[in-house]
């Protein structure tokens, strides 16, 4: 917010400079404008970035879906949405009103509040993770000194919402669903803070903007992102597989898993509801992928990104494109993987993802006590290289087996 | 097997290479377009039945169908409705007059085009059908049912040229078989001469039955006088008088070679036919009780059925479809006479 | 696998108070059954299914047939089991087994307890023959409702009125709907009204 | 009225008869409205938690009454009502009709048509096979990538029905005594061709399945069927052979011609979802080798005995049973001819989907609810099938 509070004169006179064209009222407001009182400043301050979020990320939103269908098509060998303008670049305005449009059906034995309640508050917390999620350089709407651990508090404040609509729509299958929910996004939400905690050991802070600061420098600005260390990579795949599984996306959709429980939480919710918990769950995943992004992909740190004008937009784009690279991959995963079971889920995150982040937390913490790089490079890599033969060797021992098949004579 | 998450990541190889496919390659991105592009059909392809008709001048006459139901009895979904057009006198004109296909019911068997003796009844391709209401306009009536013959080649070359030269070498059998039997008739049995199976127009059978050609009347005078004549036929009065008013040899069935039946003609009334039959052996009588269109309704021809029913082999007297009830009580009667039931 | 008249021996060695006969397939199909009367049929298949010779351990295909009865013999319900035996490779035995059409007295006992396989098909031949095979674990109907009173492939079953009109140009159908106030075309029923006026 | 923390009396569970905490199980109508039950078909589960304690299959949505329909016609007229049991296996479903009336009736089918008939009836178990899987992935959650896939190496088979039979799916291929239309040259190089561009899909397909670590961790140890269980319960098909059962009529019964081709019958040993799906994958390939030989031994030759009639076919009185090994299992027909012989006196469907479900709950108990559906998926059936 310090860079748009020392950028918002400069905003405010140049629309001042087009609204003095204006007749009538351009003169005053020009002059206002020009020369705004504080308190003015202030609130421009703030609505700037959250206009920026409330606008652009439900844009990214709308054409994720269509990014999503138009390559789960193609992943399947079909063409995609392609009806609705050119290449179907309406499609996503045209679903959205379609859904504004569709009857809003509520079950009569529902609890009509909470039922109403659970999509908007779906949508709050999603919204809110990306008050810390930095776009550019220096560019982040609130940079909070714990924004990490204010990232995690609400991106599992979400769940809430997915119990809220599972419980009041009085449906067996939502309230499986719901429960399925609760107990993923909590299980997985300690491996996912463990992962993060290499990264904050690393970067001395827990605010993402120095995270994604302590990444820049190196060669190109790239040498530096932390998925290029041993321990950082393991963190970045820990802090990806936990963000999926946080943002239920596939393989690990099991509260709302179309072929087991119908819909799962939102079976009972049509139209703009609806709409809505997909809104929520598309900007969580998003905003979750913004965080992975920070905090292992070197964030809006890119070849030519920095601080002015020019390198602040250079920076944003790398921060899209690393985003845009995150979003693809999750659909990539999508069209690829069966859905895992829910105790299989359970049992992976407390039986892999928990110890393999603690071993991780360790490879952090020899990386910072050895200071010949080669040394603890090799030190680190075959530490979790080690564990990580142990650990997939006990996880597979329980579930896979290589089977032989015989003819009849 | 080597390291977990292995073939999670060969999967993803395999999706990409999808991906990438769908972009390069034409086996791998197989939708079509539905309304834009169109996939051809293969010629056996097949959809809803239509009927087939030889000459665009008269769909209606030159239709092959002579309404001898057996599509209708074999349908599996009973969907096909026929009903025999008939004179103002009652006499079956060997075609129909409601031809109904419920396409809703229809499951495109193609059982009506095999068990079709005449090769009338054939299958479209057509497969947009789709209709805005749910009952009647799912009912397709004989106007839309009728299609040409050259309908028929344009969509099923192979199997349209094979029916033609079938058609046309039964007609030419037909024709040598029936030259015989003309010529003790002389001029009288010229008209009835005309090869196929398949009845005349409307006024054809008529005329058929005794003016020759070079009887000297005017036409509206012949045109009244088949008239007469075909109502004395069919209600069967005084069909012997009939015979003579013609003033010429009439009754060639007296005169006819065994082996050849003149009762075996579609065109002649029931009674007509039983009077020409009068005097000879209970097969022949039987046979002369049959609609006679040689449909094979009944698994025979209309010969061998009689004769099937004459020696016992059959015991079923309700097989002539084309026949209707009439035909069904006409040999049970003739039977119980004969004292075979 | 032995002559029908082999099997039919042995059977009756292992179970001498059972009435076992011999019924004929069609000429070519080459099946011979064995009618068991009904108080000791579950005694022949427990011998089939158990004897070294014949380990009957497969039944493959059960199912009823209704006979109505004809001038010359009485009508009855028959209940056919096919045996196979996947360990030897041979069959098929058929076993029949009769009970009277009446409803009340229409029981055999019930193979489920020998094969597993019995268990939906019996349930089934109840369901659509009003069979009642004794014994069985869970014998409820299976593809009707279970408020449908009647079983509708018994050959006297009447079906009930048809309230559904279907666009076949039939006109029975039409009349029958028109008659139980089915659902019917405006069409069809002024056409049907104009028929009746003349 | 909320209590001080401190005088607050800690919580206790209390403990049911059997020691462990009480609780209560929940009934779940999975079904007949639901995306992985194959159409109209539900499953009573009783839950508790996410486990499965009692399910009882409840079936007859698409109950038709087929058997009585097929009653009331000749014996040609039930043929097209075949297509419509197992809608995916068309082809199959004709074949096990006509084999059951030519047995009754005494029919010598000629050679050609016997070739004919081998080589529709591999397409089809490749088609359903592969299909099967896809299904089974969808039920696992793989959105429809397999599935499609699948289809997309299925519509070829179809150009192929399409073009040889008029239809794709329905396609009322088989006569008494033969085939309807004779191959044509062209179709048998369609069928080689996909005979030998089918392996290089399967490869695929495999790479995308087989070891993905995923399907193995949902599918291996999951619905496991013992082989004693399997025999004594009539199942029949893959689904027998990936517990162990060596029961495959082509080899037990040889019908056809399938005495003259060389083929192996895959076996599995554990009778879990994985095996179901391999099995599925192994006898696709030995499908692939039953087609090759078949195209290349097809003899010249009518494809109908000419002596069948059409119409007024008659069978002496009497009854028989005929049986195929379909796709999904032993699709049998029980036929009784009275006096007219004219049509069916009756007619029983001996459904392999249907007897296949006898056992669906004791695969089912003890497993998650997500393993249900996966359960289902492999034991493969289909709706027409079951209910009739």
């Amino acid at each position: 917010m310090d860079q748009v509070y020392k950028v918002a004169p400069q905003l405010l006179k140049f629309l001042s400079y087009l609204l003095g064209w204006l007749p009538w009222i351009g003169k005053p407001v020009a002059g206002f404008l020009s020369n705004p009182p504080a308190w003015f400043l202030l609130a421009v301050a703030i609505a700037i970035p959250i206009l920026f979020v409330v606008s652009v990320f439900p844009g990214i939103f709308a054409y994720t879906t269509l990014v999503e269908r138009k390559a789960l098509g193609r992943i399947q060998n079909r063409i995609g949405p392609n009806r609705v303008g050119r290449w179907g670049l309406l499609q996503p305005i045209a679903d959205g009103v379609k859904l504004l449009t569709k009857e809003d059906i509520v079950p009569r034995s529902a609890d009509k509040f909470v039922h109403f309640l659970a999509p908007v508050i779906a949508v709050i917390p999603s919204v809110l993770l990306f008050s810390v999620v930095p776009v550019g350089a220096g560019l982040v709407p609130v940079d909070l000194n714990i924004g990490i651990l204010f990232a995690f508090a609400i991106s599992t404040a979400s769940v809430l919402a997915l119990f809220m609509g599972g419980w009041a729509s009085r449906n067996k299958f939502s309230l499986l669903g719901a429960m399925r929910a609760v107990a993923q996004v909590v299980s997985y939400e300690v491996p996912m803070v463990l992962a993060a905690v290499a990264v904050v050991m690393a970067a001395g802070s827990l605010s993402t903007l120095a995270i994604a600061k302590a990444q820049g420098g190196g060669i190109l600005n790239v040498t530096h992102w932390f998925v290029f260390r041993p321990w950082g990579f393991v963190g970045f795949i820990l802090f990806t597989i936990g963000a999926m599984a946080e943002s239920a996306r596939t393989p690990f959709d099991i509260p709302e898993a179309e072929s087991e429980i119908i819909a799962g939480y939102h079976t009972e919710y049509s139209g703009f509801k609806f709409a809505l918990f997909q809104l929520g769950e598309y900007l969580a995943s998003i905003a979750m992928a913004g965080i992975t992004v920070t905090m292992f992909l070197g964030g809006y740190n890119g070849p030519g990104s920095g601080p002015g004008i020019l390198g602040g937009l250079i920076s944003m784009f790398w921060f899209f494109a690393k985003l845009g690279g995150m979003i693809v991959l999750t659909i990539w995963i999508r069209g690829t993987w069966p859905r895992v079971r829910v105790d299989q889920l359970m049992s992976f995150a407390w039986k892999v993802l928990l110890p393999m982040s603690i071993v991780n937390i360790v490879a952090v913490g020899m990386w910072h006590y050895i200071a010949i790089r080669p040394i603890a490079w090799v030190v680190t890599t075959l530490w979790l290289v080690l564990w990580f033969i142990t650990l997939s060797k006990l996880a597979a021992s329980e579930n896979i087996e290589k089977r032989e098949y015989r003819y009849a004579s | 097997m080597g390291f977990i998450g292995k073939g999670l990541f060969e999967g993803m190889v395999v999706t990409a290479r999808n991906f990438v496919g769908s972009y390069f390659d034409k086996e791998r991105l197989v939708t079509v377009q539905y309304p834009e592009e169109r996939v051809q059909v293969p010629e056996n392809s097949r959809t809803f039945p239509f009927l087939v008709f030889d000459k665009d001048s008269d769909p209606v006459a030159s239709m092959r169908c002579v309404a001898c139901k057996i599509c209708e009895v074999e349908c599996p979904p009973q969907c096909i409705y026929i009903v025999m057009d008939r004179d103002e006198k009652g006499k079956p004109q060997q075609r129909p007059k409601v031809f109904d296909i419920d396409i809703s019911v229809c499951m495109q068997c193609q059982i009506c085009v095999e068990v079709c003796p005449f090769d009338a009844i054939k299958m479209d391709n057509n497969y947009e059908k789709s209709q805005y209401g749910r009952f009647d306009e799912l009912v397709e009536h004989l106007p839309e049912l009728l299609k040409s013959n050259e309908f028929y080649n344009k969509i099923k070359p192979t199997e349209a040229t094979a029916v033609d030269a079938k058609l046309k070498a039964d007609a030419e059998k037909k024709a040598k078989k029936a030259a015989p039997a003309a010529k003790p008739a002389a001029t009288a049995a010229k008209p009835a001469a005309p090869a196929a199976p398949k009845p005349a127009p409307v006024a054809a059978p008529t005329a058929k039955i005794a003016i020759p050609d070079d009887a000297p009347f005017t036409p509206e005078q012949r045109q009244w006088l088949s008239g007469y004549l075909s109502t004395v036929a069919a209600s069967g009065v005084a069909p012997a008088a009939a015979a003579p008013v013609a003033g010429t040899p009439a009754a060639p069935a007296t005169e006819a070679p065994a082996g050849n039946w003149p009762w075996h003609d579609p065109g002649l009334g029931m009674q007509r036919r039983l009077d020409l039959a009068k005097e000879t052996p209970i097969a022949d009588k039987l046979m002369a009780a049959m609609a006679q269109t040689d449909c094979h309704a009944c698994g025979y021809d209309c010969r061998g059925y009689a004769d099937a029913i004459a020696t016992g082999a059959e015991t079923d007297l309700s097989l002539c479809l084309p026949g209707e009830a009439e035909t069904a009580n006409m040999l049970k009667k003739l039977m119980q006479e004969a004292g075979k039931l | 696998m032995e002559a029908i008249e082999k099997i039919k021996e042995i059977a009756a060695q292992a179970v001498p108070a059972a009435k076992i006969e011999i019924i004929n397939s069609t000429p070519a199909a080459q099946q011979p059954a064995l009618l068991v009367d009904r108080e000791h049929i579950y005694a022949v298949g427990k011998f089939f299914k158990e004897d070294p010779r014949f380990q009957m351990d497969f039944c493959s295909c059960v199912t009823a047939v209704d006979y109505l009865p004809k001038a010359d013999k009485s009508g009855c319900i028959e209940v056919v089991y096919h045996l196979y035996s996947v360990a030897q490779k041979q069959g098929p035995i058929v076993l029949k087994v009769r009970a009277p059409r009446e409803l009340d007295q229409c029981r055999v006992p019930s193979l489920t307890p020998l094969w597993r396989a019995c268990e939906f098909q019996e349930r089934e031949a109840y369901d659509l023959y009003g069979v009642k095979f004794d014994g069985h674990p869970d014998l409820r109907r299976i593809l009707m409702w279970d408020e449908f009173v009647d079983h509708p492939m018994r050959k006297d079953y009447v079906p009930p009125p048809d309230y559904e009109w279907e666009p076949t140009p039939h006109d029975d159908t039409l009349q029958r709907a028109v008659e139980e106030g089915g659902i019917m075309p405006p069409t069809a029923r002024e056409e049907l009204e104009k028929a009746k006026k003349k | 009225m909320i209590q001080p923390l401190t005088d607050a009396k800690p919580y206790t569970l209390t403990p049911g008869s059997n020691g462990v905490i009480e609780t209560q199980t929940l009934e779940v109508s999975i079904g007949p409205q639901h995306p992985s039950t194959h159409g109209v078909f539900r499953m009573d589960c009783v839950l508790d938690g996410e486990s499965v304690v009692a399910l009882k299959p409840v079936m007859g949505y698409l109950h038709r009454n087929h058997e009585q329909l097929a009653e009331r016609m000749a014996w040609l007229g039930s043929m097209p009502y075949t297509d419509r049991l197992d809608y995916f296996n068309s082809m199959t479903n004709n074949w096990a009709y006509a084999l059951a009336v030519e047995k009754l009736a005494g029919i010598k089918v000629p050679d050609r048509a016997e070739y004919i008939r081998v080589i529709m009836a591999e397409l089809t178990r490749l088609l359903n096979h592969s299909c099967v899987i896809g299904f089974m992935l969808q039920d696992l959650g793989a959105w429809g990538t397999p599935l499609l896939y699948a289809f997309r190496e299925r519509e070829r088979i179809l150009d192929l029905y399409e073009a040889v039979s008029g239809s794709r799916m329905m396609c009322n291929y088989m006569r008494f005594g033969g085939v309807r239309v004779n191959l044509t040259d062209e179709n048998l190089a369609t069928a080689k061709d996909i005979a030998t561009r089918f392996p290089r899909f399967l490869d695929e397909f495999e790479k995308l399945l087989t070891n993905n670590e995923v399907l193995l961790a949902r599918t291996q140890r999951v619905g496991v069927l013992p082989k004693e269980l399997a025999i004594n319960a009539g199942i029949s098909g893959p689904m027998a052979r990936a517990s162990g059962v060596d029961y495959d009529l082509r080899k037990v019964d040889k019908y056809g011609v399938y005495g003259r081709l060389e083929f192996r019958v895959p076996l599995g040993d554990i009778g879990d979802v994985y095996d179901r799906y391999y099995i599925r994958v192994l006898e696709m390939r030995e499908s692939i080798k039953i087609l090759q030989q078949a195209l290349r031994d097809i003899p010249q030759g009518p494809h109908i005995a000419p002596e069948v009639k059409l119409r007024n076919f008659k069978i002496p009185p009497g009854d028989g049973y005929g049986r195929i090994e379909g796709p999904k299992g032993e699709l049998g027909f029980y036929l009784v001819s009275d006096e007219g012989g004219k049509q069916p006196y009756r007619y029983h469907v001996r459904p392999p989907s249907f007897i296949n479900l006898t056992i669906l709950e004791d695969m089912c108990v003890g497993h998650k609810v997500a393993d249900v559906v996966v359960i289902l998926g492999s034991v493969d059936i289909v709706l027409g099938e079951v209910d009739r």
